[in-house]
């Protein structure tokens, strides 16, 4: 106990060089003439890019660092590990951010934010989140959650003299600090019982059955309310459709998935491995909020006539379809859920990014954003427009979009295998209902348009070229070879 | 080489359609239908193949899911997978002169042609989520199909229909993957011919009932069953063509498909449970589909309903779980497949003509003002009324006999009781079917349109797409032997027997 | 079996080739016509030269099995002394009929479909002849009534053959899926379509056996126009006379009684189903004949006049006497097509079919009138003529029955039979002789002028009547008879032969005098007047009893208004359902956007509340 | 000394402060509303180490978490009404109403 933690660079350097780049990028652009503003763009690319390669050498072994010895009685436990969990939720961390990053050059110059500032803000959320999938103890969860969570407060309000984006600020912030001090309020009760921080050994602890149920189940269900937040979940929700339409626009692109996946990626954890033996409370609990979040963000998403408000609807909708795994998880194999949830996770950032970087792009030229500044994209845009339609078909989980539809598979074999019929019946109709407002948006762009109302069609930068056409060839890469992400 | 042969059925059409999707929009629009054509009749050529040298395939796709393109083609979906490219290759004959009023041939050329993908996936899958891939396949094709080249008469009324069907259709097959999950996970394979052997051992009764409700709920919709077809009427009379062609003649088998192929021998105990349910929807739904047509007003929605009926008479003959029921069933599928295309062939001819499809408004004398295309018509109508002879009798006669010695465990009174039913169904027909020629075709032309110059009979080019399908109900009518002696024997291996 | 091969293959090619290249070539559509009905009549007699000459004729081929998934049923053919009979009658009236109408309908720009049609018509009946599958005969049965349908609707432009031709159809599809079923239940109790089969293995129980015949008498019923399905026929007069004259009064509608008699083993086993038909029988053969009395329209008075005689030989039948019916068809078939040839002849003349406005031909047609009236006679049951003879071996086989029964059919069917039969000859006797007398008697009424009818026309009016008079005579030669009303067996032409009672043809001459002689008393009373005026009854003979009206009210209406409350609830349905799912998932969807008003606090407040719901549920079920 | 009185207080403390978020219309309100709830969790987290004689000393340095946590949030969230107040010459929650659902 007296010597220095011994302390696994390697395993930290993903986080650590992000962590750093922010800092660089915030002190380079103070350096940089309003001209070459862009650099501190490129500058983030470059630091999540070897972030990224600093991933590789993590592949195949787990590594675990800061760690406390156990001493007969207790297992030595770990606050920071980087299993395989943690390296897909990293790598698609990193490659969602690229993606919000490239997406955000040309936003940052056309709408004069400033870019070290941003890029700062953008970065340390990022490490928060590349941390937070490694953390295997409540302090280090907590902590990571508010790392992303707090810069974004800052992104969505980076336009200072735009009342809807402060606005959107104070609601973010307000629907997050309250659900952060419920969680910790939950997470304090259930360290009250047991005693621990650790995961794993909250989850030993668990198994004693003399514990204070009551005290335990109300701290397990409150603990829950940080997570919810992050990833939309009803009744957390509320902040999303307003927060997304106020932010820019691809900041609401990261915090519906980057983000989206910190937050499952938290919640995953805590509940397979912190409170697994405790899923008989928790698995019915988040089932009923899965079964709430899709149908609400369905409904809702059907009114919708802006496309960023009906992507935040459709992201809070999808949210409960990646519920729904962790919903149907019964005792003894709750680890067997976790695959579906990475999988959809993961397909969900894809295809989300995707109909993001074509919605970033509409809204530089359309400021309203709405469904019928679409209209006759796929005459005058045929790539972007088939980009965006792709992306919608994959969410909507319907052929050609083949990716979201192996992805509904994955989610729906949970529930049936699990005997949780009911959760699958309540998200096929869910589906149904998604289809809808998914295929009227995609319509919009092919629907015959009068001959003198031609579409302007748009200088696409090579920055949002990088991010349509990677996401794009992504999806229709998953699409055909799917296997690549449903075999964890 | 002969493992190639049903990927190369599948990738000739999805390869034609993507180059129609990159091809240079300008060059492409010209060119397209040829361009189809070809397409559709090389993968006919294919089918032709594969359908006579039995070929099979089977590799891994995503294994994580234990998903594997395995793709056969046997007695029962041979005469499908021909029924598909050769009505799809006569579709595209028929782009070639006759192009909808609106929109871009390129973009239906190549939706047909991906459309066409998804229907031959679906008659020769043998792996149950493969088989759901290619069931959803068809759906955004065809919801386009009728979305954008739709007939436009009442204001987005081809939307509204286009998004019926898809939502509907969408409904019943994700309540359907929930029964192949179910099947799937408990039995611990995917593949529909291994399971198909096990003919429902190791699932439990209560597995095998919820089992077939799900999967029958996706291919009831489909198919349409009573009172699930809602959605058929509007679609059919907003699709183009084209459209319709396809959607009656392939698109609503992929259903009775399904439940000859999967719900009857994966899950034989929920059948029988739930094959008389099925039996009295079914037969309610021919009587309905009878009456509906009775009093309809509009030829295209006449025809749609008369699917309805046609499709309870195949659903009958499911219901009966015997082999002559599914036998009969089969049969009537091709039939309706082709009786039903050529009659929204016509139909379709007629309306491109008077520019409605409205009974009053078209009013009789159609012998008069255009001989051959009433020729035709009244032949559609007769073959579709079940004429012996004709292609329509036989799978109907053998689904009655299907009812009148329906399998053990099922209640015979019962099953008379609906045979009676369904007889009285063919008697509805009949009456609807001959109202509809005495009311268009016959009689005497109104003046306007006497007057109207543009009102051409059948051109040759019309009569030649369309003789194909003459033939071929002609044919599988006076010699039901061609396709009973390829689906007898797989039928009684699928219903547990000895083949 | 070449003959049959061929018998069936020529008017089958030659109506694909008047269909197909009828329109280009009309030049061929005669030759074509006439041609491909010749050699069926000349294959026909082939046939029937080998069953005078050599002994019973028996000739059966199976061709292939088609598997159904349980008994298969396959095309199977057989050509016996009876099949042999029924073909020769039906060729030699088709081939009239072909020959009359290039007469009948010259200039109708529709000829070539109609003799394609015919000619279709008579290899679907010579299918149903020879057939020797359930399956095969009942393809031929319906094709025969599609081409009824077609060809009673030939004159479209007219609403009463459009009427006329819907109706028949719908009849006699009614019955066809009855006969269906009953197809269904034999080959349900022997285990395979073919006749041969059937009739040799029986049908087991008797309870099967009367299931099956009732089932089957649906068809005969409807396709021979009995009670209660006779009323489409005299609608079908609307179709050109010749197509009246082959299929609606010589071949068609007498095909239910030429099934009857190739079934009649599996009759013989139920007793039931012939008891039934004796009811049928007598009230369609009394019923047709008073509604022919009422008729003014030439046409409909031989069409109720058909549907009384096919009566008789359905009556024969249920007396248990197959050879009697077969007479009775074959003689039937004769006189009756040249009956309605002759009134063809007459209508083409005065171009109208209604009795009131002919009057006086004699003079102006002599050859009609002179045919005509062997066929009327024949008809009456007059001897020498052909009916006479066969109608003596109806009634004489219903007295045998009546006074020694058969040990099959009961003793009072054989008297109802006969003591109907006997009411009805007087009826006919006098419905004949109103004919006769408003046509061709009298003043001429009409205003048309007219004259005889060309050659086409008359020669087969000729060639008709040499077997309505002496098919009767011949029919009686020893033996002869039975042995081509027979499937050949040889026992079996043992044992069938006619009976005629001395007493009941006696009496018959009788009654058939008097019929005619009160009519003949009533029109003397005012030549230019109908003789039945005066009869009360006579609008209910004019409306055939109300039949028609009772199906309208019974039947028709209450299925229209059923389509219509179908047709009315489905679109209710559709757009009730479906757009209330829509307003229903947005009407939740605004409720959704209630909650998202802006206001973070209710945000909050929602948040917290939704915390307390799942907390409060997940500790009080832990 | 007995759990029960620090659980009960951190449990009131908490009320308190959800009751603040909900009832007071400043921002400014809510925000010290939201540092009662924070200081609730701290109080339960020095209690139950205590309670626990955790040798880890987790619950206190937790706490020590959960103190920069919400100094941070405090800081970042005054910021952010600051930049509503010099935009909307207000911080009331309830005239923040820009961003909503289109009213049906």
């Amino acid at each position: 106990m007296t010597s220095l933690q011994s302390i696994d660079y390697v395993a930290i350097a993903a986080p650590l060089v992000v962590a750093l780049v922010a800092l660089g990028v915030l002190v380079l652009d103070t350096f940089l003439p309003p001209a070459r503003k862009v650099v501190a763009g490129w500058v983030s690319v470059a630091g999540l890019a070897v972030a990224g390669v600093l991933l590789v050498p993590l592949v195949g072994d787990t590594r675990r660092t800061f760690c406390v010895p156990g001493d007969g009685l207790v297992l030595p436990a770990c606050s920071y590990v980087v299993d395989e969990l943690t390296l897909v939720f990293q790598a698609l961390v990193v490659a969602g951010a690229l993606v919000c990053v490239l997406l955000s050059l040309d936003t940052v110059r056309d709408t004069a934010l400033p870019s070290g500032e941003y890029f700062f803000l953008l970065l340390s959320s990022v490490s928060g989140a590349l941390t937070l999938a490694a953390s295997r103890d409540l302090l280090t969860l907590v902590v990571a959650l508010e790392v992303v969570s707090l810069p974004a407060f800052a992104l969505v309000a980076l336009r200072r003299f735009d009342s809807r984006s402060s606005e959107a600020a104070l609601k973010l912030f307000l629907v997050s600090v309250v659900s952060t001090a419920v969680m910790l309020f939950g997470l304090s009760l259930v360290y009250g019982v047991t005693g621990q921080v650790h995961l794993e050994r909250i989850a030993t602890a668990l198994d004693d059955p003399s514990l204070s149920q009551p005290a335990l189940a109300l701290g397990v269900t409150l603990a829950l309310a940080g997570f919810g937040f992050k990833v939309a979940a009803v009744p957390f929700h509320f902040w999303a459709p307003d927060t997304y339409e106020g932010a820019p626009v691809p900041v609401a692109a990261y915090l519906s998935v980057v983000s989206k996946a910190a937050g499952f990626v938290g919640l995953a954890l805590l509940l397979t491995e912190g409170f697994a033996p405790y899923v008989d409370s928790w698995g019915p609990a988040v089932a009923v909020v899965a079964a709430v979040t899709m149908t609400v963000g369905n409904l809702a998403a059907l009114r919708q006539t802006r496309a960023v408000r009906l992507l935040a609807w459709s992201s809070v909708a999808q949210s409960g379809y990646m519920l729904v795994p962790l919903g149907s998880a019964v005792a003894g194999d709750v680890d067997a859920v976790l695959p579906a949830t990475v999988a959809y996770v993961v397909a969900y950032a894809v295809m989300n990014l995707g109909a993001f970087s074509v919605v970033t792009l509409v809204g530089r030229h359309r400021e309203a954003n709405a469904l019928a500044d679409y209209r006759g994209l796929g005459r005058t845009e045929p790539l972007s427009a088939f980009a965006l339609a792709f992306a919608l078909a994959c969410l909507a989980g319907l052929p050609p979009g083949l990716l979201g539809l192996f992805a509904k598979i994955v989610v729906f074999r949970a529930p049936v295998d699990q005997g949780a019929g009911w959760l699958a019946v309540v998200m096929a109709v869910n589906v149904v209902i998604g289809l809808y407002y998914y295929l009227a948006w995609a319509t919009t762009m092919y629907a015959r348009t009068a001959e003198d109302a031609r579409p302007p069609s748009y200088r696409i930068s090579w920055s949002d070229g990088v991010a349509i056409g990677a996401t794009l060839g992504a999806a229709l890469t998953l699409s055909v070879v799917p296997d690549t992400i449903l075999r964890f | 080489m002969r493992e190639l042969l049903l990927p190369l059925l599948l990738a000739v059409p999805l390869v034609g359609s993507l180059v129609l999707l990159v091809a240079p929009p300008r060059r492409a629009e010209r060119l397209a239908a040829p361009f189809g054509t070809g397409v559709a009749l090389v993968t006919f050529v294919v089918a032709v193949v594969a359908a006579a040298t039995f070929p099979e395939t089977d590799v891994p796709w995503v294994p994580s899911l234990g998903l594997r393109l395995h793709l056969g083609i046997d007695g029962i979906s041979a005469p499908l997978v021909l029924l598909t490219s050769g009505l799809t290759a006569l579709c595209m004959a028929y782009l070639l002169r006759i192009r909808p009023e609106a929109g871009r041939l390129r973009a239906l050329v190549g939706l047909l042609l991906l459309l066409e993908v998804g229907m031959l996936g679906t008659f020769v899958a043998l792996d149950l989520l493969l088989f759901f891939v290619f069931f959803e396949v068809v759906l955004v094709p065809m919801w386009l199909v009728i979305a954008q080249w739709g007939d436009d008469s009442v204001p987005g009324g081809r939307r509204r229909a286009a998004d019926v069907f898809i939502l509907f259709t969408l409904l019943g097959s994700v309540v359907m993957l929930l029964g192949i999950l179910l099947v799937g996970l408990e039995a611990g394979t995917f593949d529909m011919v291994e399971l198909a052997e096990r003919q429902g051992a190791g699932l439990s009764r209560g597995v095998q009932v919820l089992a077939f409700l799900a999967l029958g709920l996706g291919f009831a919709v489909k198919t349409p069953m009573w009172p699930l077809h809602t959605w058929l009427p509007d679609a059919h009379t907003a699709a183009p063509t084209v459209g319709s062609v396809l959607l009656a003649g392939v698109l609503l088998k992929m259903g009775t498909y399904g439940f000859v192929r999967i719900a009857l021998p994966i899950v034989p105990e929920g059948a029988e449970v739930v094959a008389p349910w099925l039996g009295a929807l079914a037969v309610v739904g021919i009587v309905y589909g009878s009456l509906a047509c009775l009093a309809q007003r509009d030829l295209k929605r006449l025809i749609a309903f008369s699917s309805i009926g046609h499709m309870g008479f195949v659903l009958l003959g499911i219901s009966t779980l015997t082999p002559v029921g599914v036998n009969g069933a089969l049969y009537a599928n091709i039939a309706h497949g082709l009786i039903t295309g050529l009659l929204f062939f016509l139909v379709g001819a007629i309306k491109d003509r008077h520019h409605t499809a409205q009974i009053e408004v078209l009013g009789g004398g159609l012998y008069e003002r255009m001989p051959r295309l009433g020729a035709l018509l009244a032949f559609g109508a007769v073959a579709s009324v079940g004429l012996p002879g004709l292609a329509g009798f036989w799978g109907e006669m053998l689904v009655l006999l299907g009812a009148f010695d329906p399998a053990d465990p099922l209640p015979r009174g019962y099953y008379l009781v609906l045979m009676a039913v369904a007889g009285v169904g063919v008697v509805l027909t009949t009456t609807y079917f001959v109202r509809l020629l005495r009311r268009v075709t016959q009689g005497t032309s109104f003046q306007a349109w006497r007057d109207a110059v543009l009102l051409r009979d059948a051109s040759p080019h019309e009569l030649l797409v369309w003789a194909p399908v003459v033939v071929l109900v002609l044919v599988l009518g006076l010699w039901p032997g061609w396709l009973l002696d390829a689906s007898d024997p797989v039928v009684r291996a699928l219903l547990g027997g000895a083949p | 079996m070449t003959a049959v091969y061929v018998a069936l293959a020529a008017p089958f090619l030659a109506a694909l080739l008047g269909l197909l290249g009828g329109r280009r070539w009309p030049g061929l559509v005669v030759p074509v016509a006439v041609g491909g009905t010749t050699a069926a009549l000349v294959a026909a007699s082939v046939l029937g030269g080998r069953v005078v000459l050599d002994a019973p004729l028996s000739l059966r081929v199976q061709l292939a099995d088609v598997p159904t998934g349980g008994p298969p049923f396959g095309i199977d053919l057989r050509a016996d002394g009876l099949a042999a009979m029924v073909s020769v009658a039906v060729c030699v009236v088709a081939l009239c009929v072909q020959v009359y109408s290039t007469a009948y309908l010259k200039g109708d720009p529709r000829y070539s479909s109609y003799a394609a049609l015919v000619s279709l018509f008579t290899a679907a009946m010579l299918l149903v002849v020879f057939a020797d599958d359930l399956m095969v005969l009942l393809v031929g049965w319906e094709v025969m009534g599609v081409c009824s349908y077609f060809l009673i609707g030939h004159h479209w432009e007219q609403e009463a053959a459009r009427a006329g031709a819907v109706k028949a159809f719908v009849v006699t599809r009614l019955g066809d899926v009855g006969f269906l079923f009953g197809i269904f239940a034999l080959v349900r109790a022997v285990g395979s379509f073919s006749i041969d089969e059937v009739v040799r293995s029986g049908v087991g129980t008797e309870r099967t056996a009367t299931v099956a015949t009732l089932l089957l008498l649906c068809g005969v019923v409807g396709k021979s126009a009995q009670f209660p399905l006779h009323t489409w026929l005299p609608d079908a007069m609307a179709g050109p006379t010749p197509i009246s004259a082959l299929i609606h009064a010589a071949t068609m509608v007498a095909a239910g009684i030429y099934l009857v008699v190739r079934l009649f083993d599996v009759f013989l086993q139920a007793p039931t189903t012939l008891a039934v038909m004796a009811v049928i029988a007598c009230i369609t053969m009394l019923g047709g004949a008073l509604a022919a009395l009422g008729q003014d329209d030439i046409k409909r008075v031989l069409a109720y006049s058909t549907v009384s005689q096919l009566a008789y030989m359905l009556a024969a039948l249920s007396v248990g006497s197959a050879v009697a019916a077969n007479f009775h068809l074959l003689t039937h078939a004769a006189f009756k097509a040249l009956l309605f040839l002759a009134a063809g002849s007459v209508i083409h003349a005065v171009g109208t079919n209604l009795m009131p406005d002919m009057g006086g031909l004699r003079r102006l047609m002599p050859v009609t009138f002179l045919t005509m009236t062997v066929g009327l006679a024949a008809l009456a049951g007059l001897p020498p003529f052909a009916g006479f003879f066969s109608k003596e071996a109806v009634l004489g086989a219903a007295e045998e029955t009546a006074r020694h029964g058969n040990g099959v059919a009961a003793a009072w069917t054989g008297w109802l039979v006969l003591v109907v039969g006997l009411i009805t000859v007087a009826v006919t006797a006098a419905y004949v002789t109103r004919l006769w007398l408003m046509t061709f008697l009298g003043d001429r009424r009409g205003a048309a002028a007219a004259h005889e009818s060309g050659p086409a026309m008359r020669w087969p009016l000729l060639a008709l009547a040499v077997p309505s008079v002496l098919l009767g005579i011949v029919g009686l030669r020893d033996g002869w008879l039975p042995r081509w009303a027979t499937r050949g067996d040889a026992g079996e032409v043992a044992q069938a032969s006619l009976h005629v009672g001395l007493a009941t043809s006696g009496v018959s001459v009788l009654l058939a005098v008097a019929g005619a002689a009160a009519m003949w008393l009533a029109w003397r009373r005012n030549p230019a007047a109908d003789p039945t005026a005066a009869l009360r009854a006579r609008p209910a003979f004019e409306r055939a009893f109300w039949v028609d009206e009772m199906y309208d009210r019974g039947v028709v209406g209450p299925v229209r208004g059923m389509a219509r409350a179908v047709l009315r609830a489905d679109d209710e349905v559709v757009t009730g359902a479906v757009r209330g799912t829509g307003r229903g998932a947005t009407g939740l969807g605004r409720l959704v956007s209630l909650s998202q008003q802006g206001n973070v606090q209710t945000y909050l407040t929602g948040l917290l509340a939704g915390v307390l719901l799942l907390a409060l549920g997940v500790v009080t079920l832990t | 000394m007995p759990l029960l009185m620090p659980v009960l207080l951190a449990g009131l403390l908490f009320c308190i402060g959800v009751y603040g978020v909900l009832a007071r219309r400043n921002a400014i309100l809510v925000l010290m509303s939201v540092e009662l709830m924070l200081n609730a969790v701290n109080i339960n987290l020095v209690a139950f180490d205590v309670w626990l004689r955790d040798e880890l000393l987790a619950g206190q340095v937790f706490t020590l978490f959960v103190i920069t946590i919400a100094a941070a949030e405090v800081g970042l969230g005054l910021a952010i009404v600051l930049l509503v107040f010099r935009n909307r010459a207000t911080s009331s929650l309830d005239e923040m109403t820009e961003l909503r659902e289109d009213a049906a």
